[in-house]
């Protein structure tokens, strides 16, 4: 995969830089931050994510396992204790609780995971050291032919240092 | 300046899944089934039960009024078998030859011979034990038994053994599942080795429930076992 | 022109408006990453505390392994009194645990401003207390060895536990808890983790940071799904923080024991965890501030507002004692009033002293600003609390088993030995694992903390405009060369 | 039947060893654990099945009341004693002495074979060097011709031994036996017999219209205690002409508890009282001379003219102990009691030809002459229980041979230098004459525990026996003695020959007399009077044997070690009574260390404040303090070996406390008897304090209701409310809310979960398991019922438990942790770890602040398990290793507890054990059944291992037991077929055993009884154990203290 990197030290040379590669039809632009800033967001205008869908749904597959198991083991063996019923629903709440917070917990850990790429297994092309620490990386996918242009807006913008990655 | 490393995650997932292996190894899931020793003397089931159609309570005679089956004292081995001795005349048993392990009997019992009876410093056979429940189980054989249940519906058909071995597992889901679903005569009989009765004069001998296949079943909440 | 901008979708996650003014001592990027980065790696004193706290664990463990082989009664255990010490730290460690998880994350739901430099360090407090606190229901087994069978696994005996018992509500509860705060704290920890892999020379070190950082590079993409990831189990961490201590009172709320029996427990507990947890966090947090030098990280602002939830808990577990007995009083239950008093003037007196100052009187110094902004003050006052709180958990235990029904069966406890070591032992653990932690990885959080201060800008301009409108207004777009 | 099995001898030992192992072997056990061998019997012995139990008359020879047993065995081993019922004596009920006869026959400590003495150390010699010394001792004394000089003391026995025995020792021209028995009551003998011609008349509480007891302590050690007991019970048990019981004594004992009234006089106070009584002296002389108010006394001469027959007896030990037995005699008379309420007609044979103590000093003084030659002691330990002041070792040394034929190694056999071990009752012949008319068979039950270890006598011979060997080696005497052992000649002996025994034995019964021995008057001895007025000391110094370890005989069985004393409810210790009173004045704390001295001795022991004792008296029981001769190192489990003898009456009983014998003066009074309240006694407070080692918590209830009671007035008139605490129902109409629980196995029905049961659901499977499941046995519901009215406090219930169960004792002082700083005896019990699944507690009621001379009530209540319907219990354990059977048991599941004791932390009643050591783990230092102990462990119980909880099971073995029988002979189970170890055991019948939901078992009409009540009923329990209210006969106008 080809393209062109550009690292910016100030947040908004970089904000506008995108905007102009997208105003020039750039269509696969990525930006590496040290920390989550919305002027990028806004800019990047990706949709909200899709995590709390499966946090949704396995929330309530857990609570569902958890109302079950006890019931299920309750009935299972029927001992009485203390001339209770066999399956008491009310303290079984707290069971289908817990395993909810526990299954759609980790849901929303593992769907973050996919979502995001990672675990990734190869550091891919177009990250800098720098960009964990205080500079900001923008990342344009092109094809060789209209690399310059993208170097040259990245240039006007300010950009630190501007390099081809192929 | 394009780094290329590999990542991977797999340490943790082994060690969850030894973690995983450990646990269920430790919960003592463990069985002596099939565990078959080599007994003193090889006492020939077989031959006493198949051929010759003794009862299993000839010799193990509390099985049915006792929680303990009941071990033939020694005793009981000479009332045959001074008459039977050692050397065998040829017969439908088989051809004419000496028997080792009678040699071995009379040695324990202190028999002189063929007839006489057993000597002062006659010693008990030091039998290997098969079957053995935890102390804090109790098993009542004549529960069992008078309940009729085949002795080969837990023990195996041991009229075919030629050395004896743990048939059933023993564990507690076996046993809990038997007093769960139930017993069926039907199925203990053929568990025996035997063909249930079909027709005729074997159906009318054979307790109702063979035909009609019934289900016994039994408690099994801890306290019948446990205490 | 137009910008291409959208505006905020609901639920987005602002930045904390004061943000600009959040660290007014911390001014750059690198100056944060310099800063924390820079209190890695082992230092001499640093040393001496962690070989302090090994050999306490040591001593802890000795005793343990005493006690399975002789049995229990090698613990100074007397019937009727069948839960001792070890059930008392056993809540009270789950108790410390409370107050990480608060500050992580329902002030996290709140935008409690002071919880950014904070709450990493007590975080890990969490994971580590409830790793402590996990212990203890497994060593006070009369059989140990026995102890996964209140895990409902399939086994051949086909038998399970049982689903009513409290106890078994304890280990879903416990076991939910620790996987949920130790996910969220390896989940907060993986950009910083990614930070310090990308400032890592020795390739060693780099290569476990780079396994750990689960290739984390910054991107967007990973920003914007991470974000969200954190927020909902920030916001499942919440109801979880009421719910683990509110099961944990059910051991005894569930039982009729005199003292035990009471409807008030689970909020009861809950604010006593959550007061506890705070003391624990000063107890931790001064000397840390003090010893890397981040004062202007955890700033008084942030002790004076924790001090605050400090004062606020405190007398919400004064009421509850309150209540307690004026319960009884009126219940006109006689084991109950029997109970009770002999609580406050009955044998136990002094440790029911003990917790009535600690948890209810000392804290009231708190009301004084002064003293909020003290650091030498809260760190004392913590001292104070911690003892206190254990001592409530003693008096909840002890008394009500010594003083129930059957006057024949009265009786007293003492401990041996053996349960000092492991009480002791217990502390040797959990302060190895804390100062393992502290010297390995950033004890706050880098990014979030860049989150809130400046960023680098090439033109000054008012910052809170960007956050209402677009990045940058239409007039002087195209006015940049 | 013994013939049979003993021909395998030894090799059948080793297939008991085997059993012993298996049953020895613990819960927490894996499954997957050796296996190990199966050894079979060579011959397999008539009448007895593996695994099913074998029963045994015999009798009991652990005093001389000689009760019926029944021995249960298993597989050659006993392993439960317990009362025969046709047996005229104890109609089935034996004493907590009698059921420990056990731990007396598998004691660790006994010999296993002969011992000789040489020069100072032990050698085991065999048995058939053993009766060549023995003969050749006795030809030389005859050769010297001081064979008239022997002497031989004998445990008393009434039966033909003694006649034997004296055959045997003519033979050899040696005087007739001392038949002693320290526990005796001479003056009571004596007065007897110049009054009413017999040594014991059987006396009848079920006739009297009153009973008054001068110290009798008939319900703890004086005279035949269990046929008191049980005809006390039924007498008082009456719901109306009960007889009112007042106690007049110093001390109030165990029977002084179970009064009405105590009349507290000071010792020596009773003479003065019984003669008022009888008419001689004024009743206010008597007032000021016993120290006691005037009104109270005016007040029993009144009742005691009003109310005839009374029942009057005299246990004074004092001086005037004879004095004050022939005044109650006198008493007795003019209220018409002989005939009604004593019976000279039918005399306790038991007690003629004993020896008291005068005639054993008037021995010693010849021993210390050096008139006697040679000495032999059998089941007699005076170098214990003679007081120092004797000097009995000095004198017991001059004599050239000294023979013992005592099975352990007591204090007189450690003096003397041979040992002829005697087997235990329980594994010999023999036989006794219990009352007059009926012979009592004694025979072994089983092999002697310990193999013999000649070629030429294949199995351990008993005393009798050796005796038999020993005469025939002597030609002259060889002649009287034909019989080959014993057994002939008690079959020779026995009328009607072997027919009519074998005919006999299964009862172990027959009717018939046994010739008494042909007593020449015993030499007479000048009593040596002591006078207490001329002792120094400002406290009466009052002795009395302890109810569980008798003089001293008891203490090496750990069961009555353990047992806590039913009135000051220690263990494992000795302690000094002190009213609280003087306690507070002298600034004495529970515990302290005293020191108390006489002119004879001192000793320290820590104090228990009592309200039962009198103001200006202390008192120390007898029983403990046994010490070997030498010093001896501690005893410790891991370094002991087999063989190793433990001299001071073995591990259990060696140096435990104090011997208060030394505190005593050498005293008899003129009936010969040993006078116990001999001295005054200073004492002194030593500044060290120990916790006593005591299961009691609180001694009173606080109003709780445990043990509730009612006035005898009050019950018949309905609505009369006891008062106290409102959910104490009213007498008339007990609240009943109950009895729906007792109905059906799952009290849930009872609240109308699955609708109340009605009359129709009576007989059908009930309770939340499926219909299916449950196999029709949940229409049951085994339920108890405890009548306080009749419980006496005695205990014997708990030994009953002990033995059926397998509960381990906790107290010898190796059985705590390994690394404690203080190794004490009964540390784990002042832990409170007691193991006992059933205990007696004893409430004070009244005299809150502990008054001298304000009287008290005492209310005892057996706690157990209480098998609740809703049981606090159950939910909360994790495991499920308790819940609630569906015939209504609350059921423990050992193997499946991990130990997290939190149900016992919700138990309301606190009835539930934790196993804190490896008590039922061989290898372990705490272990409780030390071989052979373990021979006796009860194989149908699992021994529970370490870290195990614990409770009663309502003898689930037994009904599991009787449920296969039924289902073997196909038919249902019978009202009242069977019933637990307690219930069995109880000499007062108090407790009821059954199925509550069959209204044709007798406990499912106990329950409706109108004293029925629930403990902590307002819990909502639904407890299967209902008590039926105590009934107090307060004196005419007083009223009974309250809870």
């Amino acid at each position: 995969m080809q393209g062109v990197l550009g690292a910016f030290r100030e947040i908004d040379s970089a904000v506008e830089a995108i905007e102009d590669l997208k105003k020039e039809r750039f269509g696969d632009i990525t930006v590496f931050t040290p920390t989550p800033r919305h002027e990028f967001e806004h800019v990047m205008a990706h949709g909200p994510s899709k995590v709390r869908i499966f946090t949704l749904i396995f929330g309530l597959a857990g609570v569902t396992f958890g109302y079950w198991i006890p019931v299920w083991i309750s009935d299972y063996w029927p001992l009485v204790v203390g001339g209770k019923a066999i399956a008491t629903w009310v303290p079984f709440t707290i069971l289908g609780f817990e395993v909810m917070v526990l299954v759609g917990g980790l849901a929303t850990v593992f769907a973050m995971f996919a979502l995001a790429h990672i675990p990734r297994l190869t550091m891919t092309v177009g990250y800098d050291a720098r960009f964990s620490g205080a500079h900001f990386g923008v990342w344009v996918v092109t094809d060789p032919d209209r690399a310059d242009d993208a170097m040259t807006v990245l240039k006007k913008h300010g950009a630190e240092e501007v390099r081809r990655e192929r | 300046m394009t780094q290329r490393r590999k990542w991977t995650a797999i340490p943790g997932l082994l060690a969850l899944a030894i973690g995983a292996a450990m646990l269920s190894a430790y919960s003592g899931a463990s069985s002596s089934q099939h565990h078959s020793p080599v007994q003193p003397i090889n006492f020939p089931h077989p031959v006493h039960v198949q051929k010759l159609g003794m009862n299993c309570l000839y010799c193990h005679n509390a099985a049915n009024k006792s929680m303990d089956p009941g071990l033939p004292a020694v005793s009981t081995c000479i009332g045959c078998h001074n008459i039977i001795g050692p050397d065998r005349p040829a017969s439908d048993l088989g051809p004419k030859r000496h028997s080792v392990e009678l040699d071995k009997l009379y040695k324990f019992a202190d028999v002189a011979g063929m007839g006489a009876g057993m000597g002062a410093n006659a010693k008990p056979i030091p039998w290997v034990r098969i079957h053995k429940l935890p102390e804090y189980v109790h098993f009542p054989h004549t529960r069992h038994v008078n309940a009729g249940v085949t002795c080969q519906t837990c023990h195996g058909q041991i009229q075919k053994m030629d050395r004896v071995y743990q048939f059933a597992s023993l564990n507690m889901g076996w046993c809990v599942s038997c007093h769960v679903n139930g017993y069926s005569a039907k199925e203990g009989l053929q568990a025996a080795g035997y063909a249930p009765p079909d027709s005729g004069a074997n159906a009318a001998a054979a307790p109702a429930t063979v035909a009609t296949g019934e289900r016994k079943k039994a408690r099994y909440d801890c306290a019948n076992c446990h205490y | 022109m137009a910008t291409t901008a959208t505006p905020l979708p609901g639920g987005q996650r602002p930045n904390i408006p004061s943000a600009a003014v959040r660290f007014p001592a911390i001014k750059t990027y690198d100056q944060v990453d310099r800063e924390i980065a820079g209190t890695l790696g082992p230092s001499l004193g640093w040393f001496g505390a962690l070989g302090i706290a090994i050999l306490c664990m040591l001593i802890g463990a000795t005793a343990w392994t005493y006690q399975i082989h002789e049995g229990l009664g090698a613990a100074g255990y007397q019937p009727p009194v069948m839960w001792g010490v070890y059930i008392v730290t056993f809540v009270f460690w789950v108790g410390i645990g409370h107050a990480g998880t608060l500050i992580s994350a329902i002030l996290y739901l709140f935008r409690a401003g002071f919880r950014t430099s904070i709450y990493r360090a007590s975080e890990a407090m969490t994971v580590f207390a409830v790793m402590t606190a996990g212990l203890f229901p497994i060593l006070h087994l009369g059989r140990p060895w026995k102890f996964f069978w209140l895990i409902p696994y399939p086994n051949w005996r086909l038998i399970w536990p049982n689903p009513k018992s409290p106890l078994v509500w304890d280990v879903f509860a416990i076991l939910t808890y620790l996987t949920i705060s130790s996910t969220f704290l390896y989940i907060g920890l993986i950009p910083d983790i990614a930070i310090l892999r990308d400032r890592e020379k020795n390739p060693i070190r780099k290569a476990i940071l780079s396994q750990l950082s689960l290739g984390w590079r910054n991107s967007d993409r990973e920003w914007r799904h991470f974000t969200r990831a954190y927020l909902f189990l920030a916001a499942f961490a919440t109801p979880l923080v009421l719910s683990v201590h509110s099961v944990v009172s059910f051991d005894f709320a569930m039982a009729l024991t005199p003292g035990w029996h009471a409807t008030i427990f689970p909020p009861y507990f809950v604010a006593g965890a959550i007061f506890s947890g705070i003391g624990m966090v000063f107890t931790i947090a001064i000397p840390l501030r003090k010893a890397f030098k981040l004062e202007h990280y955890i700033t008084l602002n942030d002790l004076d507002a924790a001090a605050k939830l400090c004062l606020f808990t405190s007398s919400v577990v004064g009421l509850a004692y309150l209540t307690e007995f004026q319960v009884a009083w009126m219940s006109g239950n006689r084991f109950e009033q029997d109970y009770f008093w002999n609580r406050v003037f009955g044998q136990w007196a002094w440790a029911a002293w003990i917790m009535l100052i600690c948890n209810v009187v000392l804290p009231l110094s708190l009301w004084s600003q002064k003293l909020r902004r003290n650091p030498a003050w809260l760190f004392i006052l913590s001292l104070f609390i911690n003892l206190g709180m254990w001592f409530e958990r003693f008096v909840i235990v002890v008394p009500s088993l010594s003083h129930e029904f059957e006057p024949w069966q009265w009786g007293t406890y003492r401990p041996t030995w053996v349960d000092y070591s492991i009480l002791l032992g217990s502390f040797g653990w959990f302060f190895m694992w804390f100062l393992l932690f502290i010297k390995q990885l950033p004890v706050m959080a880098m990014a979030e903390i860049k989150e809130v201060i400046l960023p680098p800008m090439r033109r000054r301009r008012d910052f809170s405009h960007d956050l209402t409108q677009g990045v940058v207004d239409p007039d002087e777009t195209g006015a940049t060369h | 039947m013994s013939q049979d099995t003993k021909k395998p001898g030894v090799k059948r030992r080793e297939f008991l060893k085997v059993l012993g192992a298996t049953s020895a072997a613990v819960a927490a056990a894996g499954c997957s654990e050796e296996t190990g061998k199966l050894i079979p019997y060579l011959v397999s012995p008539d009448q007895t099945v593996p695994g099913v139990s074998t029963y045994y008359a015999t009798t009991c020879r652990e005093c001389s009341a000689a009760c019926g047993l029944i021995a249960e065995t298993r597989d050659g081993r006993a392993i439960k004693l317990e009362g025969n019922p046709d047996h005229p004596v104890n109609h089935g009920a034996l004493c907590a002495r009698g059921q420990s006869a056990l731990q007396g026959l598998y004691n660790p400590d006994r010999f296993r074979s002969p011992m000789v003495n040489e020069g100072g150390a032990w050698k085991v010699i065999t048995w058939d060097d053993a009766i060549t010394r023995l003969s050749q001792g006795i030809t030389q004394t005859r050769g010297a011709n001081r064979a008239g000089g022997a002497v031989f003391i004998n445990q008393h026995e009434s039966g033909s031994f003694p006649r034997f025995l004296d055959t045997w020792l003519a033979g050899f021209g040696m005087p007739p036996h001392l038949s002693v028995d320290f526990e005796s009551d001479a003056a009571a003998i004596e007065a007897n017999r110049r009054t009413y011609g017999v040594a014991w008349p059987s006396l009848s509480f079920k006739d009297a219209k009153i009973i008054v007891s001068f110290g009798a302590d008939f319900l703890d050690s004086w005279g035949a205690n269990v046929p008191q007991q049980l005809d006390f019970a039924d007498a008082r048990a009456r719901l109306d002409g009960a007889p009112r019981f007042v106690y007049i004594g110093p001390r109030r004992s165990l029977t002084g508890l179970n009064a009405d009234e105590w009349i507290a006089c000071k010792p020596g106070g009773e003479l003065a009282i019984a003669n008022a009584l009888a008419g001689k002296g004024s009743i206010q002389q008597a007032a000021t001379d016993a120290g006691v108010d005037q009104a109270a006394l005016q007040a029993l001469a009144t009742e005691l003219a009003a109310n005839k027959p009374a029942l009057v007896l005299s246990g004074v030990s004092g001086e005037s102990a004879l004095d004050v037995a022939l005044a109650v005699a006198a008493i007795n008379q003019a209220s018409g009691a002989v005939g009604v309420t004593i019976k000279p007609a039918q005399p306790l044979t038991g007690f003629e030809g004993i020896a008291h103590t005068d005639q054993l000093l008037g021995a010693v003084e010849r021993m210390r002459a050096g008139q006697v030659s040679v000495a032999f002691v059998r089941g007699v330990n005076p170098a214990y229980h003679l007081p120092k002041a004797s000097n009995f070792a000095d004198a017991f040394a001059k004599v050239p041979l000294r023979v013992s034929f005592s099975s352990f190694p007591d204090e007189t056999t450690e003096l003397c230098n041979l040992i002829i071990p005697d087997l235990h009752s329980l594994e010999s012949w023999g036989d006794a004459e219990p009352i007059r008319g009926t012979i009592a068979l004694q025979q072994p039950v089983m092999d002697p525990v310990f193999p013999t270890n000649s070629k030429t006598i294949p199995v351990a011979p008993g005393t009798a026996d050796v005796l038999i060997q020993v005469a025939k080696k002597d030609a002259t005497v060889a002649s009287k003695f034909g019989a080959p052992d014993y057994r002939a000649t008690l079959i020779a002996g026995f009328p009607g020959g072997a027919q009519a025994l074998g005919a006999a034995l299964p009862k172990g019964l027959a009717a018939g007399t046994i010739p008494a021995r042909t007593l020449a008057a015993a030499p007479a001895v000048a009593p040596k009077t002591t006078s207490i007025a001329s002792t120094q000391g400002e406290f009466f110094l009052i002795t009395y044997p302890s109810p569980l370890l008798g003089d001293g005989r008891g203490a090496n069985k750990p069961w009555l070690q353990e047992l806590p004393d039913p009135v000051t409810k220690v263990s494992w210790s000795s302690w000094i009574e002190i009213h609280p009173e003087t306690a507070q004045r002298l600034g004495i704390d529970r515990g302290d260390i005293l020191e108390v001295k006489t002119a004879n001795g001192t000793v320290r022991a820590p104090a228990f404040p009592y309200l039962g004792v009198h103001k200006d008296a202390i008192a120390i029981p007898f029983g403990r303090g046994h010490r070997a001769a030498h010093a001896m190192p501690m005893f410790d489990p891991k370094t002991h070996t087999v063989g190793e003898v433990q001299w001071g009456y073995g591990r259990y009983a060696r140096d435990l406390g104090i011997n208060a014998f030394d505190l005593l003066p050498v005293g008899t009074h003129a009936a010969g008897g040993f006078i116990w309240t001999a001295t005054k006694a200073s004492v002194s407070k030593t500044g060290d304090n120990e916790a006593l080692p005591s299961t009691e918590g609180s001694a009173r209830q606080h109003g709780r209701g445990i043990a509730q009671a009612v006035n005898a007035a009050d019950l018949n008139k309905p609505g009369a409310g006891e008062g106290g605490e409102a959910k104490e129902a009213l007498p008339g109409d007990a609240s009943h809310a109950f009895l729906p629980g007792l109905r059906s196995p799952v009290a849930a029905d009872a609240q109308g979960d699955l609708g109340a049961p009605t009359a129709a659901d009576q007989g059908k499977n009930k309770g939340l398991y499926r219909e299916d499941d449950i196999r029709g046995m949940a229409k049951r519901r085994w339920a108890m019922t405890i009548d306080l009215a009749r419980c006496t406090g005695c205990s014997a219930c708990i030994t009953a438990c002990n033995a059926e169960n397998n509960v381990p004792t906790v107290g010898a002082f190796w059985q705590n942790a390994t690394i404690y700083a203080d190794q004490k005896p009964g540390f784990n019990i002042t832990r409170g770890r007691e193991m006992t699944w059933i205990r007696l507690e004893r409430y004070f009621e009244g005299n809150p602040d502990g008054k001298f001379g304000q009287d008290f009530e005492t209310r005892f209540v057996p706690m157990l398990c209480q098998h609740c319907g809703n049981a606090p219990c159950e939910p909360v354990c994790p495991v499920y290793a308790t819940y609630h059977a569906p015939d209504g048991l609350n059921v423990q599941v050992y193997n499946r507890c991990v130990g997290t004791r939190y149900c016992s932390n919700n138990c309301p009643y606190k009835v539930r054990y934790f196993n804190w050591f490896g008590y039922g783990e061989v290898d372990r230092k705490q272990y409780a059944f030390p071989e052979p102990l373990n021979w006796q462990l009860n194989p149908d119980v699992t021994v529970r291992g370490k870290g195990v909880m614990e409770k009663c099971s309502f003898c689930v073995q037994r009904i599991r037991e009787a449920e296969n029988r039924a289902t073997l002979e196909h038919r249902e189970l019978q009202p009242d077929e069977f019933t637990v170890a307690c219930a069995q055991g109880c000499p007062s019948r108090a407790i009821t055993f059954g199925d509550a939901a069959d209204p044709n078992w007798t406990v499912a009409q106990l329950a409706n009884d109108k004293r029925a009540y629930h403990v902590f009923e307002e819990l909502n329990t639904y407890t299967a154990v209902v008590y039926l209210k105590k009934v107090n006969h307060p004196a005419a106008g007083a009223t009974a203290p309250r809870a």
